[in-house]
């Protein structure tokens, strides 16, 4: 199945790309997504333990699994006010 | 968004206009208007700050912004409210945020303004990066 | 008043200019504003009120809210503050006193106007008078 | 020795007065002003226990005491802001 990947603000910057299509096993979690992602974007490691996610723009965990046409969003910890 | 007040959720790149934001929240039946503005400080974390540029994934913010105000109604029983979020370059001394909620009696409405300005450090994708004189630097500590 | 901040008092019979009010008490090192607005209702005790009258002991009030805002000053470390508060005739929907707290931070600013306007309807003497179709009274009990 | 009396709002309605020049013995107290005024304004029975007062733009209570010239003001609860 095919998803796509947005990464914002630091984590844009460390991983090189704002959009990203993957094509990816169904079922897939977030979690697996991020371990392949640090593979190509090694720069994404520096963010271990702080990162948050959305799945079409509605946050979740790592546990969480993705379908079909997916979202997902890889957010460094906001600092927005 | 739910219950009969309004409730609006701005995310612009222009300026915000301080009098326009707080002559929306206003109604004839409210004692009280309380209002949150946020600004780009000159200094921070010992640094001299030249500007700033806040990023937001601005679906996902609107969102959460809206969830934010729903809560806020329910549970102070708010009339109105509203969050206007600036993205882009900022300069110091320019707002960066502004809430405004009105309510007929004061002590719900400051209740409201912190809750929503609490939610959006806590919660709302938006990002904000510190230009100084030798560089610049994303910010993700907490104040 | 101590301190080395901006402390104003403005007791005055014409209407209040908010986007004003709030200019006066920002500065480049402060990150947050927090202002008050209270507002004549249409409605109060079950009423429906045409317009109000406040009067004030002038000279005592501004006393009362002079120290109120050295204590503010004290207690959270504000910046800069400003009340404003309206006397005469004032019609409904309009401003009877505004509240306006700079501060680095924003956790002391809504603590400081909090304080300020309690303040206002605990001890500053000025009171208010409300005009019905069918009389009129002052208001004595708290809210 | 002299003093002045201010009144306002309901005060003032009800007494008919603003301002108000007394001649009292020296060492004279609120309160005892106060008992002296209801025999001429009677209206001000009905703030028994609610009014506050000033002396020279300070609050006082009952006890206090006047000095010559000071500016006794006889305030109902306040309903500002």
């Amino acid at each position: 199945m095919k998803i796509k990947i947005k990464a914002f603000a630091a984590v844009k910057e460390a991983c090189g790309f704002e959009d990203k299509e993957l094509t990816v096993s169904e079922g897939i979690s977030v979690e697996k997504i991020l371990l392949e992602l640090k593979k190509c974007h090694p720069g994404l490691k520096e963010f271990d333990g702080t990162l948050l996610f959305a799945i079409n723009e509605e946050y979740c965990d790592q546990d969480s699994v993705l379908s079909d046409e997916d979202t997902l969003a890889i957010l460094p910890p906001v600092s927005g006010g | 968004m739910i219950g009969s007040g309004m409730k609006k959720i701005i995310l612009q790149n222009e300026p915000i206009d301080m009098a326009q934001m707080l002559h929306e929240v206003e109604s004839d039946s409210d004692g009280a208007v309380v209002s949150f503005v946020g600004k780009v400080r000159k200094n921070s974390r010992g640094k001299n700050v030249l500007h700033l540029e806040y990023e937001a994934y601005r679906e996902m913010a609107r969102k959460e912004l809206a969830k934010a105000a729903d809560e806020a109604e329910e549970k102070w029983g708010i009339s109105n409210c509203l969050v206007a979020h600036r993205f882009g370059r900022i300069e110091v001394g320019e707002a960066s945020i502004i809430i405004a909620v009105s309510s007929p009696h004061r002590h719900e409405a400051f209740l409201a303004a912190q809750y929503l300005i609490d939610t959006v450090k806590k919660k709302v994708p938006i990002w904000k990066k510190e230009y100084y004189s030798d560089g610049s630097s994303w910010i993700n500590d907490k104040e």
